[in-house]
């Protein structure tokens, strides 16, 4: 769709990792159009008026005024663009990504618990079922996150601090959750923020579309380490990730 | 009220004692100046928070120079600044901008003063209750000032106090709380003497169409502040509860801090706060804006010599705005998670409402076209403040939509966009109003040449400051970041402009020297004027002597026979008609 | 100097300044009960059971908790102190002055009445265990009277200043003392009507 | 100066309606008032007695909401007309209400919403 007026690399957004990332990416680059035409076209006109209608070239000022429809018809124009933008992107996008979860047993789950200052990464390991969480069992050094090791389910579970592996071109869902206080859950390339809301489990979803390394980074303040409650996520392939969270159950890494 | 004429000759001979002409005066004259001088320095104050602020950003973990040493250990150990101690400065940076400086100087001081004059009233309706809010206004500055010495120093949990961190924080917390309890009944009471003024003691022929556009704006904000304002005193009374009482309002079952069971009964929610706190504050950011864009009216109607353009649009714009300003608010809390349908209702109503803002910002613009410009130094800042109002309102577009908020949200950008809105917008135009009114209240004006100094190098500096957050926010940095984002690789390309936009920021300090001077010196040597320097056309330039007349204002009670704005009327004498005249 | 319309109405509003500040004041604690009640709902909806267990005790309905009867008579006793307040102020605008008095005396007796009811509600909810940290149940429940306490204890402020020094102004300025006596009325219907929406949302629901 | 002289005139006219208000004439109507302040103190009563009575008969919570509310409405709109005499009050004062009672409507609806138009599932007790 008009690819030209995709211009979100000049605004300086950070490269897009995900599935919906590029029309986020457009809808942004739509209403920078808007801006930038509003902007430039006043502007413009601004400093035309500034030079003309200065007191020694024009002495006497007009009772009257500016006459001329332009004003209305900017204001329709501006109306008519935001319902655009409204209808046919915002809506949909939002959608999307509140209601569109992929089927059930399909996606790739992790559960992240957020505490000040670090994010807590369960995943269920083989059997795809997550262990009983209790928050009575909880040991700052032992079990960050309260794991019931009684529970079978909890047997091939893997928790880690600040550490995401996430399959490449599969859907991702991450159920995110708080220990303590309001954090915010963001990862810039993948144009993903979510508050993580102390009392809720909130779900989200994401496709990933591009390996790498990026970072977690805490977009709502939390305290005085907010500033570096820091996690990193590694995009690969799927057998990569599967390997990786065996070798840390083996290498006994994990809680 | 057999006659309307009072007696000047009675009080003029009643002397008053220092105390309560100055510090315990119901005179709104005297408590507008009152209000502005206690705003000014909040507003100085809160900026020096800001200028500490900067060299954390531009230098992490380096040193203060020069005062560093002033700091205790628990703020800047050996010079360093803390994290914690960022938190408090941001965290009050916000709340002393916005509430104790800002508002304060735009409705109590510029609305104190001028409104009565403007619609020809001998006083505000209750002038007991207007002191009575200034009281309660210096109360809460005194409590939030205070909060920095108590043990753990003054709040740190942001200006919006979002629990559960605001409900575990230290004491600071409660004492922003109580400064927030009696800033709020200072604004209550502000704002039922504002309407009451409005309503009830516009003179003869001042009728509402024919008020000046800076009272109507007062009206509205007037509005705005008395009814968004309780909800967020009911939210910080269940916030007290909480801190205090050790109930769980906004704590939910189940919390782990610091790995031990929070013993609280839980079932709250720490998203009740979050309504109850952008009820108000929405309405609160149009507090901000309207009374800046009433002095920008008023100045540019002056200085173009022509009527503004679209009056009555503008004035139905207001009212417009201020009845949306209400149901927008949960625009603020998009990424908490919310469903389709109701995002769907928050994003169309912040479209809606930034449609009388483009009407608003249009009809400025348009009133430009065939006039005589007078680049007069408060000229300047009005005229500056247009497109600054542009670009800060057009940012808040791609955050009003929820997709695009997404990668935005609580980022830099915010933190630009609102700037643009407070700092070069508010701001610039309140010095504007400080350069226009000046006259009229000590009856001198400030100096032309540093008045335009001032100009230049606030506009530039300003600038310096804000547009590089733009970049840094879609590059994906946060706010709030101790170290400025040091911290991430994502951030690594626009780290740099940290050391840029503080170095603006001191600079701009600097720009302010001149203005601190002129301001003082003015007071006592500056150039004597006539009562009406800027041959304008409203009632409060009409009040003779200048300074307008101690309770009472005007010797004779004015009589209103024309619009406001009777700038170069075709045929007459004079290229200004003010409003008496018959 | 002197600011008009302080004791005859302005023609055109066809109302007095203080007739327009207490009404705005008023709508300014419609909102900020407003709030309170909106937060009520909002904690209520969004929890699991209500009132929920406390004190070591799982109760069903909040009537299990508070007295019902005591509230009534509460009810009952600000219903009747706003009828007393209207009396006052009907006595003055029939020049009775003592008569006033009488009316005035008896508000103030009631809403010492009802605060006296009041604290002992507090007292034996505090003998057991029952604090507002117990549960969000009686968190609201303690903000909620506990703000309307504080409301009425203003308006026995206020009475008491116009019965007492306040009622000089009989003599000096009769008409202006009967508007400041229908603004003070005005202010405890207002509260008399918080408490007639707290106590169903409290108590009985 | 026609004009002034018209709100002079105005002025005159409603010092003389108080002054009446105070003579024989308003006298009886005030009485009359009186008589009316007394049947809604009784009428008060009795619905107080009602919404007791109807909450021992614990009918299921939305009923019993539904006739809560409407008695606490019906009590507070007899108190705010009559003993507030909103009866009869001049327009302004209505305006500011509306105005009020719009955005308190406004306040309640859209947190409720709010509320149900939340993702995420509530954990704990
Ligand atoms: C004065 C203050 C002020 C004003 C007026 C506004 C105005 C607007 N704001 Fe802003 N806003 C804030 C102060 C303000 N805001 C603050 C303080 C915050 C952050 C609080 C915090 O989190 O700490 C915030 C945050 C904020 C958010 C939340 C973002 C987030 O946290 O994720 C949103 C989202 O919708 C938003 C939207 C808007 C919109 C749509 C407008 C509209 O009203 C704007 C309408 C204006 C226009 C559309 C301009 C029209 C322009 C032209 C016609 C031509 C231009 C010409 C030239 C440039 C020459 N704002
Ligand atoms: C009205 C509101 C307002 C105003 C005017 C300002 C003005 C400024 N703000 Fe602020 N700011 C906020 C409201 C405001 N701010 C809020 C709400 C936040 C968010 C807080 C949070 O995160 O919780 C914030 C956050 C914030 C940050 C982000 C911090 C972070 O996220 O970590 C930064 C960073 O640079 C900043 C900078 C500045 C600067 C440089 C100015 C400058 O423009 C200052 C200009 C000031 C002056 C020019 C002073 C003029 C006064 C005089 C000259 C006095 C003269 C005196 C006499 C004559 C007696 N502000
Ligand atoms: Cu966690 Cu910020
Ligand atoms: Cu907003």
């Amino acid at each position: 769709m008009l690819d030209f007026l995709d211009i979100s690399k000049y605004l300086g957004l950070p490269t897009s990792a995900t599935a919906h990332a590029p029309g986020i990416d457009y809808m942004m680059s739509l209403v920078h159009w808007l801006m930038l035409v509003l902007c430039v076209g006043w502007g413009v006109y601004f400093i035309y008026v500034l030079f003309r209608f200065r007191q020694s070239k024009n002495p006497t000022a007009s009772y009257e005024g500016a006459r001329g429809k332009y004003s209305k018809m900017q204001e329709g124009a501006v109306i008519l663009i935001e319902s655009a933008l409204l209808v046919g992107f915002a809506f949909p996008l939002w959608g999307q990504l509140k209601n569109e979860f992929p089927a059930e047993n399909t996606a790739f789950e992790v559960h992240i618990i957020a505490e000040q200052f670090t994010w807590n990464i369960h995943y269920p390991g083989a059997d795809g079922i997550f262990g009983r969480r209790d928050i009575h069992l909880i040991d700052l050094s032992t079990n960050p996150i309260g794991l019931d090791e009684t529970d079978p389910a909890a047997a091939d579970d893997l928790v880690m601090i600040n550490e995401l592996h996430l399959p490449v071109d599969r859907d991702v869902v991450i159920n995110l959750s708080s220990k303590d206080v309001i954090h915010s859950f963001g990862v810039p390339q993948f144009r993903i923020k979510q508050d993580v809301i102390p009392g809720l489990v909130i779900p989200i979803w994401f496709r990933p579309t591009l390996e790498g390394e990026f970072e977690i980074a805490c977009a709502q303040l939390c305290g005085i380490s907010h500033y570096r409650m820091r996690g990193f996520v590694t995009v690969e392939p799927q057998a990569r990730v599967t390997d990786w969270i065996q070798q840390m159950i083996d290498e006994g890494a994990a809680f | 009220m057999t006659n309307t004429e009072h007696d000047v000759s009675g009080h003029a001979h009643h002397e008053l004692s220092f105390i309560r002409k100055w510090i315990f005066s119901t005179d709104h004259k005297v408590i507008g100046i009152q209000y502005g001088l206690t705003a000014l320095l909040f507003l100085l104050f809160g900026f020096g928070l800001m200028l500490l602020m900067r060299w954390q950003l531009a230098y992490p973990g380096d040193p203060v120079p020069l005062i560093g040493w002033l700091f205790s250990d628990e703020q800047m150990p050996g010079g360093v600044m803390l994290p914690e101690f960022y938190n408090q400065l941001g965290a009050m940076h916000g709340t002393i901008m916005v509430f104790l400086g800002v508002v304060p100087l735009a409705v109590g001081a510029f609305g104190n003063y001028i409104v009565p004059l403007q619609i020809g009233a001998p006083d505000m309706a209750f002038p007991k209750l207007n002191m009575a809010s200034y009281w309660a206004y210096f109360l809460g500055g005194v409590v939030m000032l205070a909060s920095f010495l108590v043990p753990a120093g003054a709040a740190k949990a942001g200006w919006t106090s979002y629990p559960p961190l605001a409900d575990i924080e230290t004491m600071g917390q409660t004492m922003w709380l109580f400064g927030m309890v009696f800033l709020i009944t200072s604004s209550l009471l502000g704002a039922i003497n504002f309407l009451t003024t409005i309503i009830q003691l516009r003179t003869e022929g001042m009728t509402y169409m024919r008020m000046p556009f800076f009272t109507w704006v007062q009206f509205v904000t007037a509005f705005l502040l008395l009814l968004a304002f309780p909800p967020l005193e009911a939210a910080s009374v269940l916030q007290l509860f909480d801190r205090l009482v050790g109930t769980s309002f906004f704590l939910p079952s189940g919390l782990v801090v610091s790995g031990e069971v929070l013993d609280v009964s839980g079932g709250g929610s720490p998203l009740l706060w979050q309504h109850l706190f952008w009820f108000l504050a929405h309405p609160e950011v149009y507090v901000l804006i309207l009374p800046a864009m009433g002095i920008v009216g008023e100045i540019i109607a002056n200085n173009t010599r022509k009527p503004l353009w679209g009056y009555k649009l503008m004035i139905y714009s207001i009212i417009f705005l201020g009845f949306m300003s209400f149901i927008v608010w949960a625009h603020h809390m998009f990424i908490t998670g919310m469903g389709t349908a109701l995002s769907a209702f928050f994003q169309i109503t912040t479209m809606i409402i930034s449609v009388p803002s483009v009407v608003l910002l249009s009809g400025l613009f348009l009133s430009l076209w065939g006039s005589s410009l007078r680049f007069t130094t408060p000229m300047l800042f009005a005229l500056a403040f247009l497109p600054m109002f542009g670009i800060g309102g057009l940012t808040g577009l791609p955050l009003g939509l929820a997709p695009t908020d997404i990668p935005l949200h609580d980022t830099m950008y915010i933190i630009g966009h609102f700037h643009y809105l407070v700092a070069p917008g508010t701001i610039l135009a309140l010095f504007g109003g400080i350069y226009y009114w000046f006259p009229k209240v000590t009856g001198r004006r400030m100096n032309d040449v540093l008045g335009k100094i001032h100009f230049w190098g606030t506009f530039i500096f300003m600038n310096g400051i804000f547009m590089p957050m733009f970049i840094q926010g879609l590059a994906g940095v946060s706010r709030r970041l101790y170290d400025g984002g040091a911290t991430y690789e994502f951030a690594s390309n626009v780290i740099h402009y940290n050391e840029f936009m503080s170095i603006s920021a001191w600079l701009l300090a600097v720009a302010q020297l001149p203005f601190i001077f002129n301001f003082f010196w003015s007071i006592w040597k500056g150039k004597e004027t006539n009562e009406n320097p800027w041959e304008a056309t409203t009632l409060e330039w009409t009040a003779t002597p200048t300074p307008p007349i101690p309770h009472g204002n005007f010797a004779t009670t004015p009589i209103v026979y024309r619009d406001p704005y009777e700038y170069s009327v075709p045929g007459e004498e004079t290229d200004f008609l003010p409003q008496n005249q018959p | 100097m002197e600011i008009p319309y302080t004791v005859q109405p302005r023609p055109d509003t066809g109302v007095t300044n203080s007739k327009v500040g207490i009404w705005l004041f008023l709508a300014s604690e419609i909102m900020l009960f407003g709030g309170l009640f909106s937060a009520y709902v909002f904690l209520r909806l969004g929890a699991p059971e209500w009132p929920g267990s406390m004190a070591g005790h799982d109760y069903t309905s909040a009537s299990e908790i508070l007295s019902v009867p005591l509230a009534a008579l509460n009810t009952v006793i600000l219903i009747a102190s706003s009828m007393t307040i209207v009396m006052a102020w009907a006595s003055l605008m029939l020049k009775n002055f003592s008569r006033y008095k009488m009316y005035m005396g008896i508000t103030i007796a009631l809403s010492f009445g009802f605060l006296l009811v009041k604290g002992f509600e507090y007292a034996s909810k505090f003998e057991h265990g029952l604090f507002p940290s117990e549960s969000t149940f009686l968190g609201i429940y303690f903000v909620l009277t506990g703000i309307h306490a504080v409301h009425v204890i203003g308006g026995i402020v206020v009475n008491s200043y116009f019965l007492g020094p306040g009622s000089k102004m009989w003599k000096t300025n009769p008409q202006q003392f009967t508007n400041r006596i229908e603004i003070a009325g005005l202010y405890w219907h207002f509260v008399d009507i918080v408490w007639i929406f707290l106590f169903p949302t409290i108590y009985l629901l | 100066m026609s004009e002034s002289h018209a709100v002079e005139d105005a002025l005159q006219h409603s010092e003389e309606r108080f002054a009446e208000q105070g003579a024989e004439h308003s006298a009886e109507e005030v009485r009359k008032h009186v008589r009316t302040y007394l049947f809604i103190f009784g009428t008060l009563l009795v619905l107080t007695v009602v919404t007791v009575a109807v909450s021992y008969l614990h009918l299921p919570i939305v009923p019993a909401l539904i006739v809560a509310l409407l008695i606490a409405f019906f009590k507070g709109g007899l108190v705010a007309r009559h003993f507030m005499h909103l009866v009869g009050e001049k327009p302004l004062i209505f305006q500011f209400l509306i105005l009020t009672v719009v955005f308190v409507v406004f306040m309640f609806i859209l947190f409720i919403w709010a509320l149900l138009d939340q993702q995420g599932v509530r954990y704990g007790t």
